[in-house]
């Protein structure tokens, strides 16, 4: 009876424990965080053939782009990538932290050419009126995107669970991952910056 | 292997109280545990002050009144702590009710209190190391003064229902009240490490 | 000593090579060659240790015994006496080994401040070096490859402006870690001249495997000569095919990251390439410099060092060639 | 309040009818909800031992992946991403999944069955605390299977672990794991302490009490004052890493080497953690199987006591290449060196019983002997990395894994199997097979010699941990390609270990209730015991209740049998005081670890979990506290 009753529950409980096993495993798996390190050459090449409306603002990403999962925008390695290139390249000099300076601000919601991926693609790649420098010599295509997708972040309203969090840096706004553009403005208006030119 | 019976535990108690009960132990334990949390925050808060030369590091001394005020509050608090303490130990249920009521209310101001707390840092927590260790040794005591809080609550409710009149639940009581004790007598050294120690 | 020496010198297989020695036992250096001796007194006295208590132990287990039943408690003496003794001892080993271990310290002592200072700085996955400006000329940069005068001793300065890295040359001495947000230094010195290989001994992330730093001490006159040469510009050679690879490195993406002195390249976040082609290996001692190795690396960085911070450039093969061929120049 | 009857008591009544209602107010009602809701020690012991075994064939599949990579240089079996989970998770495992689980496990089963008593002091608690455990696994098993295992050391050193450059939940998933697993820690040891201290047998006294149970009690005490400390630094690096808190930017007033020493006291007690409860283990298998108590009692109860009060004296002796004052580095070599003498006092003492007694070798001892071969290196190894220059030249090394192998395999893992051999009788009633064990003894013990000595050499030639492949100019293929392959053969043991104790679980031939002869009181009851343990409690009047020719057990009587009620005693001379009731079974700490369990896991996404998660915490504690009117709250 003793022996019966043990192996009962301890079946049941194997049961329960697979249950709870599958369960969580459906959660965690939703954030699978898998690192391509190595990007193929021809998706590569393939990241540079995106669409982009004549007006230089909005388009579409090319087929492959979705085939890879969107990596640039929700993928955590990626996106933190993207915040030590934006210091590699110098990004700081004209944007800042994120507020910018000689160039727009990325935090103040106000997105001159869309807040679509492609559109910051675009700029970075090649360049935009007003001073924005075409970084199409100087990065490659999958830094560009990484780059992007960062960019994108910093003005995000809702903070992604992926967005890079603080460096180990003097703190000068709170991390992309805590939504500084949403903390920002409700500590109070954030204006056009004098010097960053026209609109177009 | 037969059994020889040499001692009759019959007229044994049928429940420990103070020392010889588990619970007794147990909260000690707890408190064991929790106070080397406790230490472990003020030698971290040492140890970063050890390294900064001005202390507190940006900011000003945090503002007295709030501080001190919750403090003599605390250590006032003790008295009717004690009473309570005293009347669970002579079972009286009446007035076990009366003390419950006044601690859960005694309870709630020194949460009142701390609320003015935070903001007399003059420092957040994402600010500096200062901020943070501030900000966690502050919120660390609060999630105690809060826990107890809702202990008693608990308590009070539980002695004002049938399962009352009890040696089990007069018990609970002199575990609550000396966990209470424990919750004024951490936040001493807190306090002198909060408030004078960047006065020094 | 000596035959502990030689005992462990024999099962050590003979490392030398391109690659430089990496050993904790043959050392060539001051500091390490006192750690060296300490480690094999240690390692003696323990194994002696051992032994004793093997014996003991087999002694215990195997001894005949009497064919009475539990002896009596009379007997427990002479094991109370055996164990105290045994305990005695115990402590005074300790103690004796605590006290060789304090005047090795000593004995290794500290860089004086008149010794040639070198600063080291750990990057995720490579060692940026900074020799500083002296009698004989203005301070330069390089990297992943450190030349010593024989002799002399040597105060590195180690920093770190991103994780924590370790910098050990077995041969030379013991490692110490470069701390981002603090300062450490540590004494080298180089009884002969030779190649002494190191690598970081701290993870630090996804390619700690391939962060490998060559230490090269030589003659005082030899290494005057070499500083000589790392501080000058970049020459660049008639050849037709090198000329093609510095305008092609020049129009790509490289010179973002990468300085080459006299050229507009002046990137900061890759290594100096001023006189790469002079160093023994590219990419933290992945591979001997050669036109090939550097051909390789540079047409796929990601597949012999994956995760590194080297993006593949998509480059045609006259233009991976001319840039290799200009690589391999700067000497 | 009901004035029991006589009736209600066991005083007078006849053996079968005690038992049968013994029985009835403390068996585990079968199915899945009785599974769920028992708070059994034994059921609960049982099963976390289990889960940690489970846990241990999961982490040694691990390092056989790794020593597949390091086989030959430059191979590309696995990536460095991967590789960098893999021994991190490898480490995790084995440290806080494994090897204390695991101890405090034995000591979960066995601590109550050695003083004498029903059940564990706060069995709810105790189940609780599996839950815990559990999801705490589960969570850091699955992130590892879904590519979100950590990636940064088993000791996450900022700042690579840190917000900046450990990008995603990786190093939370580990930070988070830790408080999972150390929450349970702590449940147990609060559990053990008062189990040891209130609820031992009448007349079991502070010197009456077994080894085993003094180096349990000792190694709560550790796990109070060391886990804090760690907790601490999780929680700080999680607000780094979520709040943008400043603990460990050295740019913002706070310090990298804080994370350092915050994680060494924590992580050098933890090895003592691992190692004191073998200690234990080792003496009650030297004194059973050389047929008379262990010599010296005494110097064994102080050495225990001095190696967990040192143990919190020697953190610093894993900073010594970090850059710290010399003369601080000077204190801990000589304190680290100290905590040789202890140690070296135990082993003389199992020396000094072995001398004095008739060995027996049976499988237990054997893996008792291959403790004392394997363990004496790792200790001598010990004294060498405790000296600061030594240290230099090894630190990271393969010398430091060859070393801490040494001791945590050979001086916790060889007991642990031992243990398992020994009580294996007692946890199952079955006997495990005496030839395979020396078999696997056999192997093991070659295999893990094989395996990790070569260690040492590598390590001193210069191969440094932690690197997921090596060039190959470098001198080091032949002896991996060595190690890959004796590798092998350790895994081999260890899976005709996990074989012979499946098979014997099922069909081992039956055990009596004392199969070795042995002398401590969990082998007065029958093999398995019942499920209320002792029918009487028993009564010790010497430091070995089951010595001689033992055929009447004292005991005591007058306890109820219409609760669960056990004998609660005084600290120091085990007086009896009071007759306290033990909580019956309970469906809430099942809820309240799922509740904690969110709670965690919500908090590595946003700070608000705190907040909000907190309240389904709080509902359930108070569903498992509030009295139901049951017998068990009688007073």
């Amino acid at each position: 009876m003793k022996e019966k009753v043990s192996s009962f529950s301890n079946a049941a409980f194997a049961l329960a424990g697979l249950l709870f096993l599958a369960v969580s495993g459906g959660i965690l798996g939703w954030f699978r965080q898998p690192r391509e390190l190595r990007l193929d050459p021809p998706v590569a090449a393939d990241l540079d053939r995106f669409r982009l409306m004549p007006n230089g603002i909005s388009g579409s990403p090319p087929e492959s782009y979705f085939a890879i999962g969107k990596p640039y925008e929700s993928d955590a390695y990626n996106l933190s990538q993207g915040k030590r290139l934006y210091a590699w390249f110098g990004c700081g000099s004209c944007h800042g932290d994120g507020r910018g300076g000689v160039g727009p601000s990325f935090l103040d919601g106000w997105w001159l050419y869309g807040p679509e991926m492609v559109s910051i693609v675009a700029s970075i790649r090649d360049g935009r009126p007003h001073g924005m420098p075409s970084f199409r010599d100087r990065m490659t295509s999958e830094q560009i995107w990484q780059l992007a997708g960062y960019v994108q972040t910093i003005g995000s309203y809702t903070p992604q669970v992926a967005a890079p969090s603080r460096n180990d840096d003097e703190q000068t706004r709170p991390a992309e991952n805590r939504g500084p553009a949403k903390i920002l403005f409700d500590e109070g208006p954030v204006g056009v910056h004098p010097d960053q030119g026209p609109t177009p | 292997m037969k059994e020889k019976i040499v001692i009759d535990l019959a007229d044994l108690p049928p429940h420990g109280l103070g020392t010889a009960s588990q619970s007794w132990w147990g909260t000690l334990a707890f408190m064991l545990i929790e106070g080397t949390g406790f230490a472990l925050a003020i030698v971290v808060y040492l140890y970063l002050m050890s390294l900064a030369p001005p202390w507190p590091l940006d900011a000003a001394p945090p503002d007295l009144l709030a501080g001190t005020t919750l403090t003599v509050f605390l250590v006032l608090s003790v008295l009717p702590n004690i009473f309570l303490n005293r009347w669970a130990h002579q079972q009286d249920l009446r007035k076990v009710r009366i003390g419950l009521i006044a601690m859960s209310l005694v309870g709630i101001v020194p949460l009142i209190l701390r609320a003015f707390e935070f903001p007399a840092m003059h420092i957040k927590w994402d600010q500096n190391a200062y901020g943070s260790i501030v900000w966690v040794m502050l919120g660390l005591h609060t999630t105690h003064i809060l826990t107890d809080l809702v202990e008693t609550l608990v308590l009070t409710c539980l002695m004002f229902s049938r399962h009352a009149d009890n040696p089990r639940r007069f018990g609970d009581v002199n575990d609550n009240a000396m966990y209470w004790n424990f919750v004024v007598a951490t936040w001493l050294p807190i306090y002198a490490c909060l408030y004078w120690v960047p006065r020094l | 000593m000596r035959t502990a020496r030689a005992l462990l010198l024999s099962i050590l297989v003979a490392t030398s090579g391109c690659g430089g020695q990496q050993s904790a036992l043959g050392s060539q250096g001051a500091p390490a060659i006192h750690v060296e001796h300490l480690i094999l007194g240690m390692v003696a006295v323990c194994a002696a240790i051992w032994i004793l208590v093997m014996i003991t132990l087999g002694t215990a287990l195997l001894r005949a015994r009497p064919r009475t039943a539990r002896q009596d408690d009379g007997s427990e003496k002479p094991l109370t006496m055996a164990v105290s003794a045994a305990v005695a001892a115990t402590t005074l080993i300790i103690a004796g080994l605590t006290i060789a271990s304090f005047y090795t310290t000593r004995g290794i002592g500290l860089a004086d401040s008149t010794a040639l200072t070198i600063t080291v700085k750990g990057q995720q996955w490579w060692w940026q070096v900074f020799y500083a400006d002296s009698s004989t000329g203005p301070g330069f940069q390089t990297a992943n490859e450190i030349h010593i005068p024989v002799g002399r001793d040597v105060r590195l300065q180690l920093e770190s402006p991103d994780v924590i890295h370790s910098f050990w040359v077995p041969s030379l001495a013991g490692k110490q870690d470069l701390v981002p947000g603090r300062s450490n230094s540590l004494l080298l010195r180089a009884e002969k001249p030779g190649v002494y290989r190191g690598q970081c001994a701290e993870f630090c992330g996804l390619q700690h495997s391939h962060m490998a730093i060559m230490v090269i001490a030589e003659a005082p006159g030899a290494f005057e000569g070499w500083a000589a040469t790392q501080r000058l510009d970049a020459v660049v050679s008639a050849d037709s095919d090198t000329a093609a690879g510095q305008a092609s490195f020049m129009a790509k993406p490289c010179a973002a990251c990468h300085t080459i002195r006299g050229t507009p390249a002046g990137g900061t976040t890759g290594p100096d390439l001023t006189h790469i082609g002079g160093r023994r290996t590219i990419a933290a001692g992945l591979v001997e410099t050669t036109r090939g190795s550097l051909a390789a690396w540079i047409a796929d960085p990601q597949t012999h060092k994956p995760g590194n911070n080297m993006p593949m450039v998509s480059l045609t093969s006259t233009e991976l060639r001319n840039i290799s061929a200009y690589m391999e120049s700067l000497k | 309040m009901t004035r029991d009857g006589d009736e209600f008591r066991d005083s007078s009544m006849g053996t079968a009818e005690l038992h049968r209602r013994l029985a009835a107010i403390w068996s585990t009602p079968s199915g899945l909800w009785g599974a769920l809701s028992t708070v059994d020690h034994k059921i609960i012991g049982r099963r976390y031992i289990t889960t940690a075994f489970v846990f241990l064939a999961l982490g040694g599949l691990l390092s056989m992946l790794m020593r597949l990579q390091l086989a030959q240089p430059e191979a590309r079996f696995i990536g460095p991403d991967r590789y960098n989970q893999i021994f991190t998770m490898h480490g995790t495992n084995m440290m806080f999944l494994f090897a204390v689980p695991v101890m405090q496990a034995m000591a979960i089963y066995l601590v109550p069955l050695m003083v004498g008593t029903r059940n564990i002091a706060f069995p709810r608690l105790n189940a609780f605390s599996y839950w815990m455990y559990l999801a705490g696994g589960l969570l850091l098993w699955i992130a590892f299977v879904v590519d979100a295992g950590p990636d940064v050391g088993w000791f996450a050193y900022v700042p690579l672990s840190g917000p900046q450059y450990g990008a995603g939940k990786r190093a939370d998933i580990w930070a988070q794991m830790i408080t999972f697993t150390e929450v349970s820690a702590l449940a147990i040891a609060v559990e053990i302490v008062v189990t040891v201290f209130k609820q031992r047998a009448p007349g079991m006294s502070l010197d009456r009490i077994p080894l085993f149970v003094w180096s349990m009690l000792v190694t709560s005490f550790l796990v109070i004052m060391a886990m804090p400390a760690i907790m601490v630094a999780s929680t700080s690096l999680i607000l780094d890493r979520l709040v943008g808190t400043h603990f460990f930017n050295p740019a913002e007033g706070g310090d990298v080497l804080l994370w350092q020493h915050l994680f060494w006291f924590f992580g050098h007690p933890e090895v003592y953690i691992i190692f004191l409860p073998a200690v234990g283990m080792v003496s009650a298998i030297v004194a059973t199987f050389t047929r008379r108590p262990v010599f010296g009692y005494l110097g064994m109860v102080m050495a225990l006591i001095a190696t967990g009060v040192l143990a919190f004296g020697l953190w610093v002796h894993h900073m010594f290449v970090a850059g710290l004052p010399r003369l601080g580095e000077s204190f801990f070599t000589a304190s680290s060196m100290a905590i040789a003498v202890p140690a070296g006092l135990q082993i003389f003492c199992w020396l000094a019983t072995m001398w004095a007694g008739r060995p027996v070798f049976k499988t237990p001892f054997l893996f008792v002997v291959g403790f004392m071969v394997i363990f004496v290196i790792g200790g001598l190894t010990g004294v060498m990395v405790a000296s600061v220059p030594f240290d230099t030249q090894v630190h990271d090394t393969y010398f430091v894994v060859a070393h801490f192998h040494y001791v945590l395999v050979g001086g916790a893992v060889f007991p642990l199997l031992g243990a398992i051999y020994y009580w294996f009788p007692k946890f199952t009633g079955r006997m495990m097979s005496e030839v395979l064990g020396r078999w696997i003894f056999g192997l093991i013990f070659a295999g893990f010699n094989l395996t990790f000595f070569p260690m040492h050499i590598l390590g001193l030639q210069g191969m440094p941990r932690r690197i997921y492949t090596y060039q190959p100019e470098m001198p080091w293929s032949g002896l991996n390609l060595f190690i890959s392959f004796s590798a092998v053969i350790l895994a081999a043991g260890f899976l005709l270990f996990f074989i012979d104790a499946i098979r014997s679980a099922r069909s081992g031939s039956l055990a009596s209730a004392n199969p070795w002869g042995a002398t401590t009181l969990e082998w007065a009851t029958s093999s398995p015991p019942p499920p209320y343990n002792f029918a009487r409690p028993p009564v010790v009047e010497s430091l070995e209740p089951l010595s001689g020719d033992l055929e009447t057990l004292p005991v005591a009587s007058g306890l109820r049998v219409d609760r669960r009620e056990l004998l609660t005693s005084s600290v120091v001379h085990a007086s009896p005081e009071a007759r306290e009731a033990s909580p019956g079974d309970s469906i809430w700490p099942l809820w309240a670890a799922l509740a904690t369990t969110l709670m965690l896991i919500w908090s590595i996404f946003s700070p608000w979990a705190v907040v909000w998660g907190s309240v389904p915490i709080a509902i359930t504690l108070i569903g498992w506290f509030w009295p139901k009117g049951v017998p068990e709250d009688e007073a």
